[in-house]
């Protein structure tokens, strides 16, 4: 097979936002079928590579976990702005599950149980390094549009494997197939 | 009570009136009354009384709304003719009357002058446009005295549908008529009166719907505050051509006087006969019962009004089955509203064909309307059926106030919509305003100038919708809630486009699939004002400035003031 | 005997609890009299309370849950003690246009008390009611009961002033 | 309008999604399609439980009618034709789900009954994947006091079959709705904790017929909470004998 009739890798991105990495995990878990996709993309940009730019022009960036601070704010703007076609992974990225759960409170509220009655030494609210909190946590496609959501808490290796299969064969996938919001 | 009996009370009542000089009537209607009417009317008796013999032959009479509310507290005093003098009776209309001018005016009255520094001319538009069936004896009678109704020809339709016709030739003239509901949603009542009489049932309700929820009207208090035996009449031959022997007044709680009234009206008809066992010595039985809501909008809904009534929450439920087969306590029931049911004794007395002739091909007869908002003439208005818009907010209503521009009219309240300046010539018909994306409504008409936000009042409608919704359906209890976040961002000039997108689509969602008439019609007020003025949400859109270094909108309005914006 | 067949005797000897019974009794103690039945509670007693409810409930033989469903979905009926005072400040249509809002903002601003609130010292309780069919007459107040129209935010205070001195 | 009534023997035709059926007079659309295996969503409905007609997810299209009815409620007519699944349809069911999802803080993945949830499952019928209305994020509560139940209003979708099998089959009529519209909320009794509850019988058949995690036995962890429905077909069973 010469070089040229080589299908170019897709270039893919991913972040992990407000999440627990668990839906990074879950891509890892699709074990030896990472072998067999490994020849079809390329990732530029991930919390397992070392690259710090996401490059534009990437065809598919995966998004985990929720907007909860500014910083994930910014990464998620600066995803959509980079790649084609975003796909929101997860149930932190598509409803903002776990993190949400401080949406019934108050910021301040949050801030005071972390920082102030939870703490044994120094009391006091993170000002320094650390990204403002937003008032709410947000769903990924609440700042940015999406184009594919991949619900589970974390979507089963399957489901990221038969969303990439579908993918990279230029189709467009059912993720309920194989998973469901809390999966 | 026989026809002779009616006539007899009524030729009585006329001769006690005959011996009078003059009377003075004075509104006792919500508005008037709370301007202290109460004190006028207390003030000339007690004037009238210290003039002894002289006083007599005056009598200042409380009478119910005279429509123009907003000149209110009014009074108006009959002079007789003066053969003498050539004159024929005349009456005087007195505006913005206050206690201090009890005496003076009983003074005048009863040496037959007039004070024309307090006469409210009744030859304006507002007076002369009118046509009043429902509001006839607006403001004549007393509507705490059933002689009075009876002496103007009350009752007597209700006696002679008892003695004269049979059910069937009732409903026929109601038929006839061409009467629709006037409750809002124009229903032809002889079609609900005859599939009720049709249905075979050991017990029937009537059901008069008095719960007037809507913001911005008044009409129904009016009437029942004005002329309450007009709807005992009303429910009465009702009962007669529906085989119905039991019926029950749904009120708002918040309308006392009208309750207050009701009751009297009601006690005075049974102790005339009117009520109770074999009326006209037919067998035909009927009693009303009063029952009071609680601060609900939804239950003039139908089926909810039907569970408040049972005691119950007022939350609607699915129809078919209508409540003309299956309603109160499960038995076919009759539900019409309260200027339905006042229109039924003008029927009956005068046939059908003569309110056939008032109105447009579809929409028959007269609608009372409540003027309200930024117009000059505020108050109750009794119109026929098919007069334009025009009419009634420039000609009827004297315009807009300060010089201000008309900008829309909102009917039909949270139902309805707002017709903006360029509709303004639409006749005021059931189709024509349907047509217009709005609808006829129980008469609630709001003037708006140029200083109201159509989104401000999209928003207005949304938050009322969303507080009164029941909550039992899931599109107009999370839709009507999600469409005030999305107004509330709007007005708050801190929506996108995507908001007004997911706003036109919780319109449609909610409309469609709501499960009754509040949350089907909730998203209207917002359609109707995207229609006509788009261009206001597009303005409380976030960033919409065009070009970069656009001035803001709001320093080329502080570079050049525009005038018609001050108060 | 089951205690149930009985009519529950009426929570104290306070002479307002006759004007219940005879509401009920006029009724046939049956179980659509709930609404009047509260109506008559609230008008007796101001509002409706736990004891209150168990007792009509108890009366009319309506479960409890239903009572309280039905005291907490009309508008009209209250579950807290209102000040001795009541303010009841239109919303309708026509009110709204010619300046409710501005008007509660008012309060607001002046007497710290919103929409159903009262006042700390328990004087004045402000409330507001969906159009009380006094639109010719924008913006209505009610204050105890005595509707007044075309209400200031002077004449506002001089009432307002008057029940807080008083 | 009035039903038409027919002698009870008499067999009606109709069509439901392009397929001739008959049907009894008397019968719902929805007892028409269930005989024929025709498949209708809904959330409120539940056989021997009266008709509660709220959660719109089994609003059809009859042919000649403006408006959509709801197939648990309206009776079949000769010569319906009825549509149960169009595109039309699918786009509001699937908004009922997404606004059902945007009212509480059904937060799956932690939800005791997740993965045996009747609203998760509709979801994925119905092709949810996200929810693109605003989440209104409430702060309701949850009520532990009961020994052995626990009532999760973040969960709870108001469809009122637990207010309906209390009571209609228990007799118990503990559970009510009080409060209205966004702010209505299953209640018990005098709206007291539950475990105060006198009348309660703890009978547990609203906790098995409650579609979600609203009610739930206490001591399930994630995803643990199984419902027993197989009392269900005796609501009807037992009412007839």
């Amino acid at each position: 097979m010469s070089s040229d009739t080589t299908p170019k890798p897709v270039t893919i991105a991913t972040v992990w936002l407000d999440g627990c990495s668990g839906c990074h995990m879950s891509f890892l878990d699709m074990d030896e079928r990472l072998i067999e996709i490994a020849p079809l993309i390329q990732i530029v940009h991930s919390p397992v590579v070392d690259t710090k730019q996401i490059p534009p022009g990437t065809d598919v960036g995966i998004i985990e976990g929720a907007i909860s601070n500014e910083d994930d704010e910014a990464k998620a703007k600066k995803m959509r702005a980079a790649c084609n076609f975003i796909v929101s992974l997860g149930d932190c990225a598509v409803t903002a599950n776990v993190p949400s759960m401080r949406n019934v409170f108050d910021k301040q509220e949050c801030f005071d149980r972390a920082y102030h009655e939870n703490a044994d030494l120094q009391p006091a609210n993170p000002d320094v390094v650390v990204p403002p909190l937003l008032d709410k946590a947000l769903a990924v496609h609440q700042v940015i549009d999406v184009d594919l959501y991949v619900p589970g808490c974390p979507p089963p290796a399957d489901a990221i494997y038969y969303v990439l299969s579908e993918l990279l064969a230029g189709r467009q996938p059912d993720p309920l197939q194989l998973t469901r919001f809390g999966k | 009570m026989t026809p002779e009996e009616l006539e007899q009370i009524a030729v009585d009542q006329q001769e006690a009136e005959n011996q009078l000089d003059h009377r003075i009537n004075v509104c006792m209607a919500a508005s008037c009354m709370s301007r202290h009417s109460e004190q006028i009317v207390k003030d000339m008796q007690a004037k009238l009384k210290d003039m002894g013999e002289k006083g007599e032959k005056t009598q200042v009479r409380c009478v119910g709304c005279m429509g123009l509310c907003s000149a209110g507290p009014l009074v108006e005093v009959d002079h007789p003719a003066d053969e003498a003098a050539g004159k024929g009776p005349e009456k005087v209309m007195y505006r913005d009357i206050s206690p201090e001018h009890a005496e003076s005016i009983v003074n005048a009255t009863v040496d037959g002058r007039t004070l024309p520094d307090l006469v409210q001319p009744t030859d304006i538009p507002y007076f002369t446009r009118q046509k009043r069936i429902v509001t006839e004896n607006s403001g004549y009678i007393d509507p705490e005295c059933i002689e009075d109704y009876i002496a103007a020809g009350g009752y007597s339709g209700l006696v002679s549908a008892l003695t004269e016709m049979s059910p069937d030739d009732v409903i026929h003239e109601v038929t006839v008529s061409g009467l629709r509901g006037r409750g809002g949603g124009g229903f032809p009542t002889g079609l609900k009166w005859s599939t009720v009489a049709r249905t075979d049932a050991d017990q029937k309700y009537v059901v008069c719907n008095a719960d007037e929820g809507d913001p911005g009207a008044f009409m129904d208090r009016a009437v029942l505050e004005s002329d309450p035996h007009r709807i005992i009449e009303g429910m009465t031959i009702a009962g007669y051509a529906v085989g119905a022997s039991k019926a029950y007044i749904y009120v708002r709680a918040e309308y006392p006087l009208a309750i207050k009234r009701l009751k009297r009206a009601i006690s005075q008809a049974n102790k005339f006969g009117l009520l109770g066992t074999n009326l006209c010595d037919t067998p035909f039985n009927f009693d009303i019962e009063l029952r009071l809501g609680a601060g609900a909008f939804v239950c003039g809904e139908e089926t909810a009004l039907i569970a408040s009534i049972e005691g119950k929450r007022g939350t609607p439920r699915p129809r078919p089955p209508f409540p003309a087969s299956y309603g109160l306590f499960g038995k076919p029931t009759l539900i019409n509203n309260v200027e339905t049911m006042a229109t039924i004794p003008w029927i009956t007395r005068y046939g059908g064909e003569a309110l056939a002739a008032i109105g447009t091909e579809k929409s028959k007869g007269t609608k009372v309307f409540a003027l309200a908002g930024k117009i000059n003439c505020n108050g109750l208005i009794e119109v026929p059926m098919g007069i334009s818009l025009r009419e009634i907010i420039y000609e009827i209503g004297d315009g807009i106030p300060d010089g201000a521009t008309f900008k829309a009219v909102q009917t039909g309240g949270p139902s309805g919509g707002c017709v903006p300046a360029d509709k303004l010539d639409m006749p005021v018909d059931y189709e024509s305003l349907q047509e217009a994306g709005t609808i006829m409504g129980s008469g609630g008409m709001v003037i708006m100038d140029e200083t109201s936000s159509m989104v401000d009042v999209a928003r207005f409608f949304m938050e009322f919708c969303k507080d009164e919704s029941c909550g039992k359906c899931v599109p107009c209890r999370v839709g009507t809630a999600q469409m005030l976040d999305l107004l509330e961002k709007m007005c708050a000039k801190s929506a996108t486009q995507k908001d007004l997108d997911l706003l036109k689509e919780l319109c449609d969602v909610t409309k469609a699939c709501s499960l009754c008439g509040l949350g089907q019609t909730a998203p209207n007020p917002v359609l109707s004002t995207l229609h006509y003025f788009e261009n206001e949400y597009m303005d409380s859109l976030q960033g919409e400035v065009t070009g970069v270094g656009a001035v803001p909108a709001t320093e080329t309005k502080a570079g050049a003031p525009d005038p018609t914006h001050e108060k | 005997m089951i205690a149930s067949l009985k009519k529950p005797e009426a929570p104290s000897d306070d002479k307002r609890w006759k004007i219940v019974q005879a509401t009920m009794r006029r009724n046939g103690y049956s179980r659509n009299a709930l609404i009047e039945t509260l109506h008559t509670v609230q008008n007796s007693f101001g509002y409706l309370d736990e004891e209150s409810l168990r007792y009509v409930a108890a009366s009319l033989r309506v479960p409890l849950s239903a009572v309280y469903g039905v005291a907490t979905f009309y508008h009209l009926f209250t579950l807290k003690p209102q000040g001795e005072h009541t303010c009841v400040v239109c919303t309708g249509t026509a009110c709204y246009i010619k300046g409710t809002p501005e008007l509660l903002q008012h309060i607001e601003t002046r007497y710290g008390i919103k929409d159903g609130d009262t006042t700390a010292d328990g004087k004045v309780s402000l409330l507001t009611a969906r159009c009380i069919g006094a639109c010719s007459m924008a913006p209505a107040v009610v204050f105890d009961g005595e509707m007044e129209g075309n209400v200031t935010e002077e004449q506002l205070d001089t009432e307002v002033d008057g029940w807080l001195k008083s | 309008m009035a039903r038409q009534k027919l002698p009870p023997t008499q067999t009606l035709t109709m069509k439901i999604d392009d397929v001739d059926v008959t049907a009894k007079p008397g019968q719902t659309i929805q007892d028409v399609a269930r005989d024929h295996d025709i498949e209708i969503p809904g959330l409120c409905y539940i056989d021997g439980l009266t008709i509660w007609g709220a959660c719109r997810l089994c609003l059809v299209e009859v042919e000649g009618m403006r408006k959509l009815l709801a197939a648990c409620s309206t009776e079949v007519a000769e010569g319906m034709i009825v549509h149960t699944d169009t595109e039309r349809l699918r786009r509001y069911r699937k908004m009922v789900i997404e606004m059902l999802f945007a009212e509480r803080n059904h937060v799956c993945s932690v939800c005791v009954s997740n993965g045996h949830c009747d609203l998760q499952a509709m979801a994925v019928q119905l092709g949810v994947d996200h929810v693109h209305l605003p989440y209104m994020n409430p702060d309701v509560k949850v009520d532990s006091s009961h020994d052995r139940f626990r009532l999760d209003h973040n969960r709870c979708i108001l469809c009122t079959r637990c207010v309906r099998v209390c009571g209609e089959i228990e007799g118990a009529a503990t559970k009510g709705v009080g409060g209205r519209g966004i702010n209505a909320r299953i209640i018990n009794d005098l709206n007291m904790p539950w475990g105060d509850s006198q009348t309660c019988t703890s009978c547990g058949k609203c906790v098995h017929i409650c579609p979600t995690g609203a009610l739930v036995e206490k001591g399930t962890a994630a995803a643990e909470m199984k419902k027993h429905r197989s009392f269900l077909p005796y609501l009807t069973v037992m009412r007839e004998s």
